[in-house]
């Protein structure tokens, strides 16, 4: 497919729009509005990189784990859908700088007895299809459950279904404030999240590089964390 | 299971979101099914022409299309197809629901087509009209009157299989509301909305179908 | 027997699969005759007539229409069947068009004469087989005999040279067959080439040119009628004619 | 597209986990059937009862089914059954996919039921015969004999349809295909591969159901 | 006329949404008699049966079997029907199951009877209506007369005191009906009590010992058949004894 070329080699879909792809079912970081638009935390941040890069920011809702076929086959200009950074991805799309730290965790029930990854060895663990929570569960168990959202996965888990979830904490954490009977057991480990960028377009991901240093250095990025989650999880944690 | 007072309020107060993503469904629907009419059309005729390559063509693609999962081939179009030509989300949807419905619509047409009687095309020919001419004129027509109820069905089913299209990003009923289910983390009341919804449209193309259906018995010439 | 030779058969063989249906048909039909085409059921009456329009295709043999040998492949026979109008046991109207649409719908769109032109024309054979009330009435609410009446005026749009009726009364209701025999009769005194198959003797006693009786894929005598019907030659025919007359 | 020498590779490679995969497919097709069969056959003795409400409450379940899509029934039974009881995740998805199955099965029977003459019931009456033993000993075999070849379309058509299971984590075929293909970023290999699985499966099906209408036409007393 | 009273009705009526069916018709059938219903088509012969077989509900009226009045709702019909055997024009023969099958069904199913045994007296039965060699055959491979004869045998193996046969063979090829007839023939001899709808006016004649006739829902004429055929009273029975004799 032909995308517009820019004069300084970068190559967008359309040359005034910068069209980010998220999921639309991750809150707090993408979810839709009573119109259909999107917000959260990912949309937010799409917003200010394409405010940045002087492009009108367009959404593009898609099952997450579409969107990394959907960067490659051109259905977007670029992911901020919360993507880990890991290997595996890196072979097919190119990741900007990290614009959150987070990490996965686990969560059960409340009367659970798995606390760490020690426990999970044979138990039933469901994560969201595509993400990279489910080679997390993969080293602990080998018994693994997929679903389309983190919320689906959450939401059987909080009416009697698997053991456990593994996703992001704060996915967890603000599904149980909304009345999920569900814990958060053991951080499992770090991980960096960044803007997904098809490969063969490395002049785009030079610019939205600079568009999020630009981002941080302002206080934009912090901003919009404390926003959503009252804390600033744009900062690397030491 | 949500309240009955509960799913009332959310019911009146999603309408809005509701409608427009209905809209959708049935934009869906009528564009997969008009295109699946035309892709039908033409493998029906493949099929009843006298090269026995045309007929293998047109069978192997039905026994393709009947032989796998409709999200399977829903799945295989939109991430296929990309890597050929980018369409638009909304056409790339709406191609791959018209190829599946185009299958069913084949045997519909190569059914309807076979039932009017030989001696028409006899009739056709003895006049000095060509094959391809009486065909058009002749058999055709008759063969779609025909084929009005069983499109009608087609149309019920393709209603409810565009529901899949939520798998590749159309914001239609389903998917609206599996979304809005899982921001609000209340996927019931919201499923037994969208299944409302549906109910609601069967219905209505239900007694479409039996009108045509009727003042098809009646008008019968 | 001056007249122009219109239809001239040489050597006909026509097999289904391993039936041999027609076997070395030799016939000449001269303009202006009335040919009728008697024999029992399984015969080969109905395909030797399909010949003739190139309805089936021959297996050898040679079939003359005017002047020339028609070869399927080599002449157009779109062409040829404009000048050979064909009229069926079950009518074969087009039921999705009026009887005027069924007149019309050959001449405008093979002969591309104008819509115009064409229903004015459509409307004198309406009157020819006296049915110009029904013009705009579908087939369906027609009689057999008004339906067999609309497809020999559907034949005679394309001003055919010879006309072709197969057992054209023998689906219709007793007290309807008069009116399409008396059309027929009509059409054979206004000079019309006519190959008929039929089992009314009557007509063909009165009406043909040429009794041609066929039995088991052969043409066993062919004879005009007082000949035929009072002094059959063959055995066969004398007990075929037996046989038919009773009834 | 791949290329066809990496479409075989990875089909050889990853054989056995499709064959897992297809074991449960197969197992949830085989027992949604099966369980759909007693629906089926429950509500189509309801509906042809002389109780009105019995009548009205099968045409009221067959109307539900068929009025919406599979995968808001498939949704709405899977996490709304868990409010209720709990039952295994096979379990769940086999049930909610044999209600669906049921409602086309109970058509399929009530079709076969009343297609059975009225002399067997009469001859059952007149030797003495409850109503209840007649349906059981003469109506029903006869029945369930006409309704094996729908049933074996039926069970073609539920074959496809588990596919739906997958978005209730069952690691069906064409689950493990999207998880492998997201996994590996390579989605229209995986995809390309279960449409070969499905292609299969539904190819066998309709070998075994044409030879029993087959046997059945020739054995028909 | 001292035997004892098997059937009797009493002021018998029947309707079918507007049509009035049967009206008030009374007949008593005694112990061992055999009647014979004769009539036009639609005159309720067929009604008036199965009214006996409580197939149909009755409107108002008696019917007694044996000694009681039967009840619908009150007496249990399955009870009744076990002791009044019916066969029907169209045999309905369970296709499903071998002739013997077919036969020790009720027998073993309703009455309980070991299986056996059921087999033992199935086998009598059939060698009784002459087809021992069939037992194990399907119907689809019997002839209509065959069939006819299993579907008797399957109504006496519940041993009725009553049997009625609904035009036992008006479905069949004219060369199998005296099979049927002779069957029908030896269960009168040995004392059975039947009656019999037919068009057979021979085998009423030899046979019955009443003809009733049937017309427009009411019994119009009742005799012996001596009377009956050779001296009918009413102008209708006349009429109607004309134009079936000449068939
Ligand atoms: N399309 C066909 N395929 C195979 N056999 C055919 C076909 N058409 C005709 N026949 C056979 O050819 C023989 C001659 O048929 P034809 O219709 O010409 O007889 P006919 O003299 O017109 O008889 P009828 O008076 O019954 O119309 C018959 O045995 C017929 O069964
Ligand atoms: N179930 C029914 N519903 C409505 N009308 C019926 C029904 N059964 C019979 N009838 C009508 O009742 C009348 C008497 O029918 P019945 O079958 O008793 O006549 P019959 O004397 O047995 O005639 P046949 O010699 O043709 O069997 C007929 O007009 C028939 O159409
Ligand atoms: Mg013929
Ligand atoms: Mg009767």
């Amino acid at each position: 497919a032909e995308k517009d070329k820019l004069t300084d080699g970068t190559e967008l879909i359309h040359k005034n729009q910068f069209i980010f792809a998220a999921s639309g079912e991750f809150k707090p970081f993408s979810y839709m509005n009573d119109d259909l638009t999107m917000t959260g935390f990912d949309v937010e941040v799409g917003e200010a990189i394409a405010k940045e890069l002087g492009l009108k920011p367009i959404q593009k809702r898609m099952k997450f784990k579409g969107i990394v076929e959907g960067i490659k086959t051109g259905r977007a200009d670029a992911a901020v859908a919360s993507h880990t950074i890991n290997p595996q991805r890196s072979k097919h799309v190119s990741f900007t700088t990290p614009y959150y730290y987070s990490g996965p965790q686990i969560f059960t029930r409340p009367d659970s007895n798995i606390k760490t990854v020690k426990d999970l060895a044979g138990k039933e663990v469901a994560v969201a299809k595509g993400s990279t929570y489910s080679d997390t569960a993969a080293k602990f168990t080998d018994n693994i459950k997929t679903y389309d959202s983190d919320i689906t996965a959450l939401k059987a888990l909080s009416t009697g279904r698997h053991d456990a979830v593994i996703t992001d904490f704060v996915t967890g954490k603000s599904a149980a404030k909304e009345g999920f009977k569900i814990k958060g057991q053991q951080l499992i480990e770090r991980s960096e999240q960044a803007v997904v960028i098809p490969q063969d377009n490395p002049q785009l991901l030079k610019r939205v590089n600079e568009a999020l240093e630009q981002l941080r250095k302002d206080g934009t990025l912090s901003r919009i964390s404390k926003k959503y989650f009252g804390e600033d999880i744009t900062k690397k944690p030491e | 299971m949500p309240s009955l007072a509960h799913f009332l309020h959310i019911l009146a107060e999603t309408k809005g979101l509701f409608l427009n993503a209905l809209l959708l469904t049935l934009k869906l629907t009528v564009v997969s099914i008009l295109i699946g009419i035309v892709i039908g059309l033409f493998f029906a005729l493949l099929k009843i022409s006298k090269f026995k390559i045309a007929g293998f063509i047109s069978d192997t693609y039905v026994y393709l299309v009947r032989g796998t999962p409709l999200i399977v081939q829903i799945f295989i179009l939109y991430f296929g197809l990309s890597g050929i030509f980018l369409l638009p989300d909304f056409w790339a949807a709406s191609l791959a629901l018209a190829l599946h419905n185009g299958a069913y619509i084949a045997e519909i047409f190569r059914g309807t087509i076979q039932s009017v009687d030989k001696g028409q095309m006899e009739a056709g020919r003895s006049l000095g009209m060509t094959k391809a001419l009486t065909l058009r004129r002749i058999i055709l027509p008759q063969a779609f009157r025909r084929a009005l109820p069983p499109l009608g069905n087609q149309f019920i089913i393709g209603l409810k299989d565009s529901s899949l299209a939520a798998f590749i990003s159309m914001n239609e009923l389903f998917n609206v509301a599996t979304t809005l289910g899982s921001n609000n983390f209340d996927e019931m009341t919201y499923l037994l909305i969208v299944a409302v919804y549906y109910l609601v449209l069967v219905a209505l193309m239900t007694f479409v179908v039996s009108r045509i259906e009727k003042s098809l018995a009646v008008s019968d010439r | 027997m001056d007249a122009k030779e219109m239809i001239k058969i040489d050597n006909l063989n026509k097999s289904f699969g391993d039936l041999h249906v027609l076997k070395n048909i030799n016939m000449t039909v001269y303009d202006s005759d009335v040919v009728c085409l008697v024999g029992a059921s399984g015969s080969g009456k109905s395909t030797l007539l399909r010949c003739l329009n190139f309805l089936e295709k021959k297996d050898s043999g040679k079939i003359i229409i005017g002047e020339r040998e028609i070869i399927p492949g080599t002449h157009n026979l779109n062409k040829v069947r404009q000048k050979v109008g064909m009229v069926f046991q079950h009518f074969n109207l087009f039921p999705h068009k009026t009887v005027l649409e069924n007149i019309i719908e050959a001449p405008t769109m093979v002969k591309k004469i104008p819509k115009d032109q064409a229903i004015a024309e459509a409307k004198v054979l309406l009157s020819k087989v006296g049915l110009e009330d029904k013009a705009n009435v579908y087939p369906s609410k027609l009689s057999g005999g008004q339906k067999q009446r609309v497809a020999i005026a559907r034949a005679l749009a394309m001003e055919p040279d010879i006309m072709l009726f197969d057992e054209p009364t023998s689906a219709l209701d007793p007290e309807l067959v008069g009116e399409v025999l008396t059309t027929m009769k009509e059409l054979a005194e206004e000079g019309m080439t006519m190959v008929v198959v039929t089992h009314e003797m009557g007509f063909a006693k009165e009406v043909a040119d040429w009794i041609v009786y066929m039995n088991e894929g052969k043409i066993v005598e062919l004879g005009k009628p007082e000949e035929f019907f009072n002094h059959p030659k063959e055995e066969r025919t004398k007990e075929f004619l037996r046989t038919t007359m009773l009834k």
